[in-house]
């Protein structure tokens, strides 16, 4: 489904990712794990196309996803929740919804996308009139990955979803993936929670200084001593 | 070396005062001083050195001491805006160079200062506030049928250095006659609105409202007054947003009729009869030279004939006796030939005569034996109606009756 | 106790009415610019210019080319419309990434350029429709048909924008603009597009804001100079971005400046309104319609 | 040193915080736990002076604190970091941690200020050089600079918000590690915010647990994993994370 | 004794000796307005490179100015007293409006916008008191009687004015300097970024941004005063309001907001390129001049952001310095 081959990426004239090759399948739930600045934020912005690489190419489903502009590739099935929500804070829980169908592809189906939400964040339909910038920092994860669910996407793509968040809410978190896959959706997963994400994913990839060290199944993954020399920066 | 007068001439092209009549001024006086650099004086050349003060006093400041510091200037010539006047005036004595004021009526710019080098042959502001009272108090028994203490007027004006000089007049003018004055009120030229002073207005009825204003705010003011039904007797403006029938016409419509305006009078308008036959061809070229430079216009402005006539009574009067008397064009030549000046009624396209206060007196520079006149529009015309020695009819007064301000 | 019972008067009515119906005009030009500068946190300091040239646009098609106003209207609309677009296009899109105070020294720039360009193009000269509506009449107390239009037209206005803020998906997009525009393209949304769209409806109002306006004014290149400031105020004390809190916050100005102009000299009544905002910036900063944290 | 009475606050019509009363001794790390939105910033905020109080009283070391304006109470020796870093960008590495140990000591020294930013940046093991940028700082070491912002202040009681979010599984232990350092070489009294179960029952000497603004449990960690209520509404039921913070304070708890 | 200093010391030798060997006067005239205008945008400069946006400077500038007149013409206070008194005057002034918006937390445009309210108050004010300050005819200080020029602090002489204007200028170039090494320029660099984080450090928020609104109303208020006492007249649209307000900001961000210079570089521009495209197209082509200044105005914020100077810095910072200069 999605594909990408030797990409380079950076920021100026720092570069942060380096031939990157990686490939997510239709249906499936890929991880990518790696110690703070490996490049994993950096890898979800490119595919998003919030920033464009230097090399390589990247296709979804066979399309050219560099050759669409940033804000056409929703259209392609992508949904990105970004690093830190970047909810809309002075925007109620519905507007921020509503933002995530903007598409015209979208739109028309907005009634039943807020009816897939709600169902699976009750939560959210408490709170539609609720500035979302008040919201509590669970409640703020639910509602952006509800925003990127909107566009009805083929993929998502999550940064870190666990982050700062309540013990209790993580599992939650990670309760949601499992579901939101079991609806047939394809998810790759950025995470810092090792042990968790493992959990849900059929496959991961290590990302460390901006190469990929290491891939394979989840369980391969666990029992991998790579994981414990990229983080340990042996 | 050559003999020549460099003259710097300073009025506003640009910004707020520039359509409030100063741009008229500058035609005026260019027209003039075009004529005379083709045949020169007595022998000396004529040139003119031109500046824009932009509507602002800090601009006009620095365009003065450029001129004479950098252009090395004979003398200053010009000046719209007596907020202008004032620091310009002060620099000039300072420097010691000459400046001759064709419009600037503030008597502010002269009062009690003493200056040996600055000259006005213009009449005051305070002059034309006295003026119009006068021609209403005359009036007042006969035509509005009341006795001067029971007149009711009102005095409103822009809060710029104009209108404030003018309101002085004006109230001065009224205790002198003891009209009751009901209202005295400021504002400013560029308020969005001033239904508030037309309220107060119609609170305080008068009969005879005296305005000093810019065209935006008499326009504005025109049109609240309508929309609001405010009535009066008599309208009675003075100069500047006054002086310019076009824009007035523009704005008011059917209402500009019967208005009163308290100007210098417009050359064109001036009695040639009794004026000194040399002049009245200086108008006709005058008017030709405008119509040239802005054609098609209606009623020709009382300011462009201010500057004219003023710049005419330099360059004929005091610059050949400086040259010839005093021999050359240094400012204290030029002082003493201004002072000597001494040119009796009707000897001025604008029908006064001219003679300047002198040295040690209150208004020092000014010219003693200038007035203005009044006049009324009556349709599409202008007629002067005060005073009576310069009179081409009768008053129309109060409003006739239908009219949209008429309170008959 | 009668010397001050004399104030209510009818007179004091008539400047209430008046009052409102100035508010009115206030709030038909701080409409345009409370999208622009409340809402998309742009500041256009020349706001008040593109106001006078949509008045010389009308000018010069009524006037010059003899247009009947309802044709000239929509023209100079889409006229202010297109230079608000344009504005955003040449100006502000290089300097949306920079300091605030960048945007205003730029437009500032161009507050200058709109001036000196209508001295340049249309003269310093003080230009009218020279059209006159009617007078409405009660009693002895007389209101304007034109300002009439503009409370009017403003209300109308003020309520078209406001829902096509909230109900539309266009309007969520431009309220969401200056809350994070980088995360804007995650949502399918052009910014640059939102930001032409905005532009060129701020554009768009100021064109009917001038339309009505000229009715009243003369034009001349400084007519922006009577409303720039005040209409900056107008938006803040409304509250940013906040419609329904601008166009009281208009009337409460108007207010001010007609009753005080009443009691006191008008010049005082202008000192007035401005100590009652910076009064009013202490005790309700986000707005007279915020609650109170 | 610390002892907080019925402390309230209100956002209009909301409550974050209800009645809260808590100690805090000399010398101990105070864990504080609770889900998002529990109001754990919000006393944080209040401590350090940054919110006032609606309701309720701060005594630190024996003096009412509680509104004081957050300069003073700084200067009275509270130091906090903020739970997302907030660092100044216009200033250097050193420059930041300079300002706090200028401004955080209530005298005002050059010198003083310097010697304490030296210290504090080689506590947290950041680059004592004067003009590194805050730019090329990682989300570790944006969490180490706003510790050692709050050293800098010289400060008797630190408040340690979420130091470790964002920060991989290394990271956080080095930085627990850190904490503990900088309670037994320099005598610093910590409060300290975590979600990270496994981490935080290991340097904590006590836990309280807040939920919907009102204190629901406190005492040793081991008590607390196991009270049924925290796990409810905290901890959950099933998951590693409990599972191992409650392994973690048995473990503690038999040392 | 290093470079800088060196070509600091020669560069002001060399301002100093310069009217004894340049005499035209009126080039020393613009060259004085600047640099009192230089001085009132450095004014400007120490609030706004922290984000202290404030277009109430007219306003102070305005006090600074008619204070002094009218004690000297009314009271006949001489404004050696006069001018320290109109400082304390408008240093009140920004007190009064500052304390309350620095403790609610006003910043961002609502600053800027109370403090445009409050420049608009002293114009009207100005305006509306014509009975004693002349409103907008303007006002002139009454002439000193000859021999007392000291005294009223009137030269007729450009040369003691160029002076006086030069010492002025370093005062407010080293006022400048003292607060970008001083720890308050740390402090404020915090505040304007995030003000919590910077309490949070220990500072005393509203306490650092008053006494750099202080300094700053005071500068200001002190070259209004100058302004007046060398062109020995003011009116309410030449030392108030927010045209002088809006002036200040131009100038300064022109020239670069962050560089001690970059406010007088600021002057020079806005000065001599309003002073030669006004006599360059003369009455020629009225009009253009505003229309090209307005147009600079636009492409130099939009190719150099940082100001003139502050763009020029920068980039000469990021080539190698050559060797030897330190
Ligand atoms: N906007 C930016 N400008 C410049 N450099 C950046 C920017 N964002 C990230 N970087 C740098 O790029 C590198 C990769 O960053 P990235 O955010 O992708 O890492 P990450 O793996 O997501 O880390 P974390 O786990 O901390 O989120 C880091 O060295 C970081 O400093
Ligand atoms: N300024 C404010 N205005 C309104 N509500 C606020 C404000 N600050 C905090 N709150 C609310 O108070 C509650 C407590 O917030 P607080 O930040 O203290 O939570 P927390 O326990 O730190 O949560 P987290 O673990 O997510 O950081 C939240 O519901 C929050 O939305
Ligand atoms: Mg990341
Ligand atoms: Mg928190």
């Amino acid at each position: 489904m999605l594909e990408l081959k030797s990409l380079d990426a950076g920021y100026g004239t720092f570069q942060a990712l380096f031939g990157i090759n990686l490939d997510v399948k239709a249906g499936e739930a890929v991880g990518v794990i790696g110690p703070n600045g490996a490049g994993k934020t950096t890898l979800m912005r490119v595919i998003s196309g919030l920033i464009r690489p230097v090399r390589g190419s990247i296709t979804m489903e066979g399309h050219d996803v560099l050759a669409t502009p940033a804000h056409r590739i929703v259209d392609l099935g992508i949904a990105h929740v970004p690093e830190n929500r970047r909810l809309f804070p002075r925007l109620t829980v519905d507007d921020n919804l509503k933002m995530g169908a903007y598409m015209p592809g979208a739109r028309a189906k907005y009634a039943e996308r807020l009816e897939f939400v709600f169902d699976l964040f009750p939560r959210m339909k408490e709170r539609r009139s609720q500035m979302a910038g008040t919201m509590s920092g669970g409640e703020q994860q639910m509602c952006a990955i509800g925003r990127a669910l909107m566009s009805d996407p083929k993929l998502l793509l999550l940064d870190e979803p666990s982050a700062g968040l309540a013990p209790v809410v993580v599992q939650q978190v990670f309760e949601l993936v499992k579901r939101i896959r079991a609806s047939g959706l394809t998810v790759l997963i950025v995470e810092q929670n090792v042990q968790q994400v493992l959990k849900v994913v059929d496959r991961a990839y290590l990302l460390e200084a901006g190469s990929i060290r290491a891939s394979g199944t989840s369980e391969e993954m666990m029992k991998t001593d790579t994981i414990k020399q990229a983080y340990l920066g042996v | 070396q050559e003999k020549k007068i460099k003259i710097g001439v300073i009025y506003d092209l640009t910004g707020p005062l520039a359509g409030g009549g100063s741009e008229l001024q500058y035609i005026g006086a260019k027209i003039m001083l075009d004529q005379y650099a083709k045949t020169g004086v007595e022998g000396y050349k004529v040139e003119a050195v031109y500046a824009d003060a932009q509507s602002k006093p800090d601009v006009a400041i620095n365009e003065a001491v450029r001129l004479i510091e950098q252009e090395k200037v004979n003398m200053l010539l010009g000046f719209f805006s007596s907020a202008q006047c004032v620091p310009v005036a002060a620099r000039v004595e300072q420097l010691k160079n000459f400046m001759w004021i064709t419009t600037c009526i503030s008597s502010a710019v002269l009062a009690d200062k003493n200056f040996k080098y600055v000259f006005r042959p213009q009449a005051s502001g305070d002059q034309f506030g006295m003026m119009t009272m006068d021609f209403i108090a005359q009036n007042s028994k006969e035509k509005l049928g009341k006795e001067p203490k029971d007149l009711r007027v009102a005095i409103i004006h822009e809060d710029g250095a104009y209108g404030v000089d003018v309101s002085k007049g004006n109230e001065a003018g009224a205790k002198k006659a003891g009209f009751n004055i009901v209202l005295k009120e400021g504002y400013s030229a560029t308020a969005p609105d001033l239904s508030a002073l037309v309220t107060k207005l119609k609170r305080a009825r008068p009969d005879v409202v005296f305005h000093t204003g810019y065209n935006p705010d008499i326009t504005l003011f025109g049109r609240q007054a309508r929309e609001q039904g405010l009535k009066f007797a008599a309208l009675v403006g003075h100069g500047a947003g006054y002086g310019v029938y076009e824009k007035l016409k523009e704005g008011l419509g059917a209402d500009v009729n019967y208005v009163f305006n308290t100007d210098p009078i417009s050359i064109w308008l001036a009695n040639q009869k009794s004026m000194d036959s040399k002049l009245p061809p200086v108008i006709k070229m005058v008017g030709e030279e405008f119509d040239k430079a802005k054609p098609g216009v209606a009623i020709r402005s009382a300011h462009v004939g201010m500057a004219a006539s003023n710049t005419y009574l330099f360059l004929t009067e005091v610059l050949p006796r400086a040259i010839k008397k005093y021999g050359g064009v240094d400012p204290d030549a030029l002082r003493k030939a201004a002072l000597e000046t001494d040119i009796p009624e009707g000897g001025t396209m604008l029908g006064f005569g001219v003679k300047f206060h002198g040295e040690g007196t209150q208004m020092a520079g000014q010219n003693e034996r200038s007035f203005p006149v009044v006049i009324q529009y009556v349709d599409d015309k202008s007629y002067v109606v005060w005073p009576k020695s310069q009179a081409q009819r009768e008053a129309v007064l109060p409003l006739p009756k239908g009219t949209t301000f008429s309170n008959q | 106790m009668q010397g001050f019972l004399d104030i209510f008067d009818i007179y004091l009515l008539e400047a209430v009415v008046n009052g409102i119906l100035l508010g009115g005009v206030l709030a038909l030009l701080a409409l345009g610019l409370n999208l622009i500068f409340g809402v998309i946190d742009v500041t256009w300091i020349c706001y008040a210019e593109l106001v006078m040239i949509g008045m010389y646009g009308m000018y010069y098609m009524v006037q010059v080319f003899g247009l009947p106003y309802w044709v000239a209207a929509p023209i100079a609309i889409m006229l202010v419309a297109a230079l608000g677009a344009l504005l955003h296009y040449i100006v502000i899109e290089p300097l949306l990434t920079a300091p605030p105070i960048n945007q205003l020294l730029a437009t500032g720039g161009v507050l200058f350029i709109l001036q000196s360009f209508a001295t340049v193009a249309f003269g310093i000269d003080f230009r009218n429709l020279g059209i006159r509506l009617p007078v409405l009449a009660i009693g002895d107390m007389h209101f304007s048909y034109s300002r009439l239009l503009a409370f009017v037209a403003a209300l109308l206005g003020m309520l078209a924008v406001y829902f096509f803020m909230t109900r539309t998906y266009t309007g969520t997009a431009i309220r969401a603009i200056s809350q994070d525009r980088q995360i804007m393209s995650l949502m399918g949304v052009d910014t640059r597009r939102i930001y032409l769209i905005t532009s060129a409806l701020g554009g768009a109002l100021a064109g009917l804001a001038a339309c009505l306006l000229v009715l009243q004014y003369d034009v001349h290149p400084f007519v922006g100079l009577s409303f720039g400031p005040i209409t900056f105020l107008i938006c803040v004390l409304g509250g940013l971005g906040n419609f329904v809190g601008g166009f009281l916050a208009a009337f409460v100005f108007a207010q001010i400046i007609s009753l005080g102009g009443l009691f006191s000299d008008l010049e005082w009544g202008y000192v007035l309104a401005f100590a009652f905002f910076i009064v009013m910036m202490f005790i309700r900063p986000a707005g007279l319609l915020a609650r109170r944290s | 040193m610390l002892t907080v009475e019925g402390l309230v606050k209100r956002f209009g019509g909301f409550t974050a915080v209800n009645n809260v009363s808590f100690r805090v001794e000399q010398g101990e790390i105070l864990g504080l736990i609770g889900p998002n939105g529990s109001g754990k910033s919000t006393i944080f905020n209040m401590l350090s002076g940054t919110l006032i109080p609606t309701a309720g009283s701060i005594l630190f070391n024996g003096a009412e604190i509680a509104g004081h304006a957050p300069h003073r109470i700084i200067n009275g020796g509270i130091g906090r970091t903020f739970q997302i870093p907030r660092p100044f960008h216009r200033l250097s590495i050193f420059e930041n941690v300079a300002l706090a140990g200028y401004y955080g000591q209530g005298r005002h020294s050059r010198a003083r200020a310097d010697e304490a930013a030296e210290r504090a940046l080689a506590m947290v093991g950041l680059p004592t050089d004067r003009h590194a940028s805050v730019d090329g700082l990682g989300a570790a070491g944006l969490k180490k600079l706003e510790l050692a912002k709050a050293l800098a202040t010289g400060p008797k009681l630190l408040l340690a918000d979420e130091s470790l979010g964002g920060l991989d599984e290394h990271e956080m232990d080095q930085a627990a590690d850190m904490l503990r350092k900088i309670r037994d070489e320099l005598g610093i009294t910590i409060i300290w915010v975590e979600h990270i179960m496994g981490v935080l029952m290991r340097v904590v000497d006590r836990v309280m647990v807040l939920d919907h603004g009102e204190k629901i449990s406190e005492g040793l960690p081991s008590a607390v994993a196991s009270d049924p209520r925290v796990i409810e509404v905290y901890l959950g039921t099933d998951a590693d994370s409990s599972q191992a913070a409650a392994a973690e304070a048995r473990r503690k708890a038999g040392v | 004794m290093n470079f800088r200093n060196a070509a600091w010391a020669t560069g002001l030798v060399g301002l100093v000796a310069l009217p004894f060997v340049y005499r035209e006067p009126y080039h020393l005239h613009i060259l004085v307005l600047i640099l009192i205008w230089s001085f009132a945008y450095t004014a400007w400069s120490i609030m706004g490179r922290f984000g202290l946006v404030s277009l109430g400077h007219g306003g102070f500038m305005g006090v600074g100015a008619y204070v002094t007149a009218l004690l000297w013409n009314h009271l006949g206070v001489s404004p050696w007293i006069g001018i320290p008194v109109s400082m304390v005057a408008a240093g009140m002034l920004a007190l009064v409006v500052a304390y309350p918006c620095f403790r609610f937390r006003i910043t961002g445009h609502y600053f800027v916008l109370v403090t445009l309210a409050l420049s608009g108050i002293v114009l009207q004010v100005i305006t509306a008191t014509r009975d004693y300050t002349g409103g907008s005819l303007g006002y002139t200080p009454n002439r000193a009687p000859s021999g007392k020029g000291l005294m009223a602090l009137q030269f007729d002489d450009k040369t003691t004015w160029y002076l006086i204007a030069l010492g002025i200028w370093v005062l407010g170039l080293l006022i400048w300097r003292w607060v970008d090494r001083s720890m308050s320029r740390y402090a404020m660099e915090a505040i304007s970024e995030d003000e919590d984080a910077a309490a949070a450090a220990g500072v005393n928020v509203t306490a650092e941004k008053l006494k750099i609104t202080l300094i700053s109303a005071l500068m200001t208020a002190l070259a209004g005063a100058l302004y007046c006492q060398y062109q020995m007249f003011i009116s309410p649209d030449t030392v108030s309001g927010i045209a002088v307000s809006l002036q200040m900001v131009f100038a300064v961000i022109v020239g670069g907001l962050y560089v001690s210079l970059g406010p007088t570089v600021g002057a020079v521009i806005t000065i001599l390129l309003a002073e030669v495209l006004r006599i360059g197209f003369g009455t020629k082509a009225v009009g253009w001049d505003n229309l090209v200044y307005g147009l600079l105005l636009v492409i130099f914020i939009i190719f150099l952001p940082k100001g003139i100077l502050g763009s020029i810095l920068d980039r000469l910072k990021t080539q190698p310095k050559p060797s030897g200069m330190k």
